[in-house]
């Protein structure tokens, strides 16, 4: 399955080498990984989504993604629920015959998720719980790829 | 009868993650007026609505957008996955 | 080791996951995978370099790379020798607080492995055999840098 | 005395991995005019300069450079890694 909403940790070694595996013919295989910083007091992270939503949401970003750029494959897989720092959080590959293309899906996808798809996170530290705020950076982000 | 969903501060300022509401409102910005009317907390929660996003059938919309022949309304902050 | 060369096969997943475990406190880690494709009557492909500048260059490359970019840490591997189609011929790996540092850092390695690092592939076919041709748009890609 | 090493195509044009080269050339371009006028394979090997490039002691250098000090010389075309 190449889109994934997961409640449990996933190994993101595994999954390069699965998609690489089913992506015969592709010369350049690109992946991103999001994993939960540490950062201050925080110890763990609850992500929240809309989950009629999310699946179809990023679905329909990688059929975008495959459909905008020279990509014969992409990979999306985000957890939800509770979290714990280093645990990572979301994954993305692709895999192109060209190394330029592989770059640039990916980087897409990552600007997409960022910003459009139906997740929320929130931070939990010892002296309590904070909704993470958008960055202006993200929609700025988003803006390269609109035509 | 329309489900109106919730999500992240949302859900906890307003107290619930989804309710069945009653409503005539045209666009979603009419039924933000009417939510906002009924109580402290739906007007806190809506206070800034540019801080506001909005999903009509679980498909991205405008504030502007028709009410007409949507079943579901989901309201959230910016969303933060990645 | 940070830059490695190889004259045998390696596990892009593994690696994956030994660079990300040993990059605490990094929230994006990106990874390029170069794989040898069967393009037309190739059976194999080998690679020459020159022992004595090519992990110096990498290393090089890899410093570059921490210097210019906000990352913490940077992987790149490459094999020599013979390599079967469907092998992977290289994996660069970078680790930043930021995505953008991250995905910016594995580009900028790979445009210099390209065109800056003493390794030459030969594409061995059914027919003969022949170097791979340097590509003008790798030389633009490198430009893209200068500073 | 200094080392000049071939690679890829050029090794296989002229014959040899390397060689040591007994040379009073001040430059690159100048050593390549004397490997040029030696033999045919030589002449054929670096007829197009533009394709060839040159690294001294292990860093990558133009041919106008001087070989004052320089112990080993690598000819090869451009690189194809990654």
């Amino acid at each position: 399955m190449t889109v994934r909403l997961l409640n449990g940790p996933f190994d993101p070694g595994a999954e390069l080498a699965a998609f690489t595996a089913s992506s015969k013919g592709a010369g350049a295989v690109v992946s991103f990984c999001g994993i939960v910083r540490g950062d201050g007091d925080m110890t763990a992270m609850e992500i929240e989504h809309y989950p009629a939503m999310t699946e179809k949401a990023l679905a329909a970003h990688r059929s975008k993604a495959l459909e905008i750029f020279d990509v014969s494959d992409a990979l999306i897989l985000h957890r939800f629920g509770r979290l714990q720092v280093g645990e990572t959080i979301m994954m993305v590959a692709t895999a192109s015959a060209h190394r330029r293309a592989a770059f640039d899906a990916a980087d897409f996808l990552m600007d997409y998720l960022k910003s459009r798809a139906p997740l929320w996170k929130k931070e939990i530290g010892a002296n309590g719980a904070i909704w993470v705020a958008a960055k202006d950076d993200d929609e700025a982000a988003l803006a390269r790829w609109e035509t | 009868m329309i489900d109106v969903l919730y999500f992240a501060w949302l859900r906890e300022r307003i107290g619930l993650a989804g309710e069945k509401v009653e409503t005539r409102a045209a666009t979603v910005a009419d039924l933000v007026d009417e939510l906002r009317a009924r109580e402290e907390r739906y007007a806190m929660a809506f206070e800034d609505v540019s801080a506001v996003r909005v999903a009509l059938d679980q498909e991205l919309a405008d504030f502007s957008a028709p009410l007409d022949g949507v079943r579901e309304v989901a309201f959230f902050p910016p969303m933060t996955g990645g």
